[in-house]
């Protein structure tokens, strides 16, 4: 479909603008009346909408803008992205390995086991959408519980989460291990366990 | 004696070979060079002169008439080829003067590329009409996603946990998911028991130990009841003393999550 | 007409971009291969200029970018209050067609071939973004390299520096502008000139 000379200058200049333009000033600079200028982006918007085209034409209050499509949202910030996100580092692969494995679980936790501060890899993780907070723990200082996202297994390869790898089990009288997790952040569905009424007890 | 050697080697290519049109000796000189395909460093007073006079002999064979600078050209050359020959002083005069030769040449060469970039240049003149009208508009606004993008073997994992437990020489407590089926619901939560604890020793300011267990239903809220007592201890809310030889609790202070729980209670 | 999917996508990232967007960014965005790439915005860039649309699509070199019907500029710098850039004067033309042919080069190269300062010119060339530097010349003084932009081809209507007319290059091989020529990057369309050798400007 051809465009009307009105129509291609609406578009020019939309374009050029990039943000939104009142109709007076298209009125301006195309030298038509305002219903012209309407009338000519209705219907290039309806074609625009009718081709499913990557860009589309918004009407805000009394004036218009040209965007991209908002369903292709995805594909623009891949390409706007300059540069190739980094890969995990070794402290936030740590840190999302205990979290996968004792989830749902805190930031104390994960300390504990790691033995260094991890807010900045947890907040990391975060903005990969490798872990999310779910709740709190019904605990003092109701700390923030982590879990780990359907990103997470899709970057693993796991279907779900009983695809993790095994882990060596150790045995709970352990000394080293009530070392280990003395003085932890009881976890949720953890710590009610018997076992660990006996580790806390034995104390 | 050695003839010295010319490095002419910035004379690379000469104009249209075909067409032979050149304006005087030097483009002769320059086309000569590029016909023969003499890579030009190595070029010397003899085979200029030697191509130069052989060119002059075939115009003449083709009885065209040779303007006369070409002849001066020819007289120049030779002059420089003599004085080669000669003492040490015509040979040092010789060198300038083919020095001076060189410059002519690269200067005409110089002169020719910047009449091919002035041709060029009005082509482009010529368009600039097109680009200079076209608009182009800047970065739309759009919201970064940092989500992870790259694959991982699940082995990663494996070696995460190996670095953890190098690092602590100790071995982790085994995972939540070691526990499934095992460990159900928490029916007792641990706040929840501290808050009715708290409650009672704020009537009361202290209490039995044991009395804090006795209304207990299970083995789980007895759990969540000393779990609790022991929270309480470590924030220092309340402490465990020892009054008529048993253990009891006295409170301390009311911590703030606590008395959120007790009226939330 | 219904746009391909690649289509909307390439479409919808040119608009988001502003500027040009090269084939392997759009190649990654849309997870496509540069031929479909290149076969979906050869297809569009037809749509537009068949339907009359206000808008272009323009390959430069290996990039492509969206900019305004230039027909229309009367109407654009009207609406947006802008102004045509200004046309380049001769020393620019000549500067900026010495960098063309002869890039990456440098200043003492254009000043050579041009036989006046060019210092002015040069900055002025950056400023319009028709010129941008491009590393250095591994040569004493390490002088800076310059190249032509795709600004330079959507300025000059071209889709790539093949399309300049051939003209004959020269080096003039003297101490001062050895340097001019060293580590050039043959440009397609007019070369292949054996005298040109790697060697020759490495002494």
């Amino acid at each position: 479909m051809e465009h009307s000379e009105l129509q291609r200058v609406c578009e020019a200049i939309l374009f050029a603008a990039g943000e939104p333009v009142a109709t007076e000033r298209l009125c301006f600079a195309a030298q038509a009346a305002p219903d012209e200028v309407h009338t000519a982006l209705r219907a290039l918007m309806d074609q625009y909408a009718f081709e499913r085209r990557g860009v589309r034409i918004l009407r805000l209050e009394d004036s218009y803008q040209m965007c991209s499509a908002n369903d292709l949202a995805p594909f623009v910030t891949r390409a706007l992205e300059t540069r190739k996100p980094p890969k995990l580092s070794a402290s936030q692969l740590e840190t999302l390995t205990v979290i996968a494995y004792y989830q749902p679980t805190t930031k104390a936790w994960v300390e504990k086991l790691r033995g260094v501060d991890s807010s900045y890899t947890i907040s990391a993780l975060l903005t990969k959408k490798l872990i999310a907070e779910n709740g709190r723990l019904d605990a003092p200082g109701r700390p923030i519980l982590y879990v780990t996202t359907p990103d997470f297994l899709r970057t693993f390869g796991l279907e779900s989460l009983a695809e993790l790898p095994e882990i060596q089990r150790v045995r709970i009288d352990d000394p080293e291990t009530l070392a280990a997790s003395a003085g932890q952040t009881p976890l949720p569905g953890f710590d009610g366990a018997p076992e660990r009424t006996a580790e806390e007890g034995s104390k | 004696m050695e003839e010295p050697k010319y490095h002419l080697s910035g004379v690379m290519r000469g104009r249209d070979e075909v067409s032979g049109d050149f304006d005087g000796p030097l483009d002769l000189i320059l086309l000569l060079l590029s016909k023969n395909k003499i890579e030009i460093q190595d070029v010397s007073i003899s085979s200029i002169l030697e191509q130069y006079l052989a060119y002059l002999d075939e115009m003449k064979r083709m009885d065209m008439e040779i303007a006369s600078e070409f002849i001066d050209m020819a007289s120049h050359l030779m002059l420089i080829k003599t004085k080669m020959l000669l003492s040490a002083a015509e040979q040092q005069e010789a060198l300038s003067e083919m020095e001076q030769l060189i410059h002519s040449l690269q200067e005409r060469q110089r002169q020719e590329a910047f009449e091919q970039i002035r041709s060029a240049a009005g082509f482009l003149e010529s368009r600039s009409e097109l680009g200079l009208g076209t608009f182009t508009k800047g970065q739309e606004p759009y919201e970064k996603d940092r989500t992870y993008r790259y694959r991982h073997e699940p082995s990663d994992l494996l070696a995460a946990l190996a670095a953890i437990e190098d690092r602590g020489q100790k071995r982790l407590p085994p995972p939540v998911s070691s526990f499934e089926g095992i460990v159900g619901h928490e029916p007792y939560p641990v706040t929840k028991k501290s808050a009715e604890i708290l409650r009672k020793l704020l009537l009361r300011g202290i209490s039995k130990l044991k009395r804090l267990f006795s209304g207990s239903r299970s083995r789980s809220e007895i759990v969540a009841t000393f779990l609790a007592v022991l929270e309480l201890c470590k924030n220092s809310s309340v402490e465990l003393i020892e009054e008529r030889g048993e253990p009891a609790v006295k409170l301390i202070r009311v911590p703030e999550e606590g008395k959120e729980a007790s009226h939330g209670a």
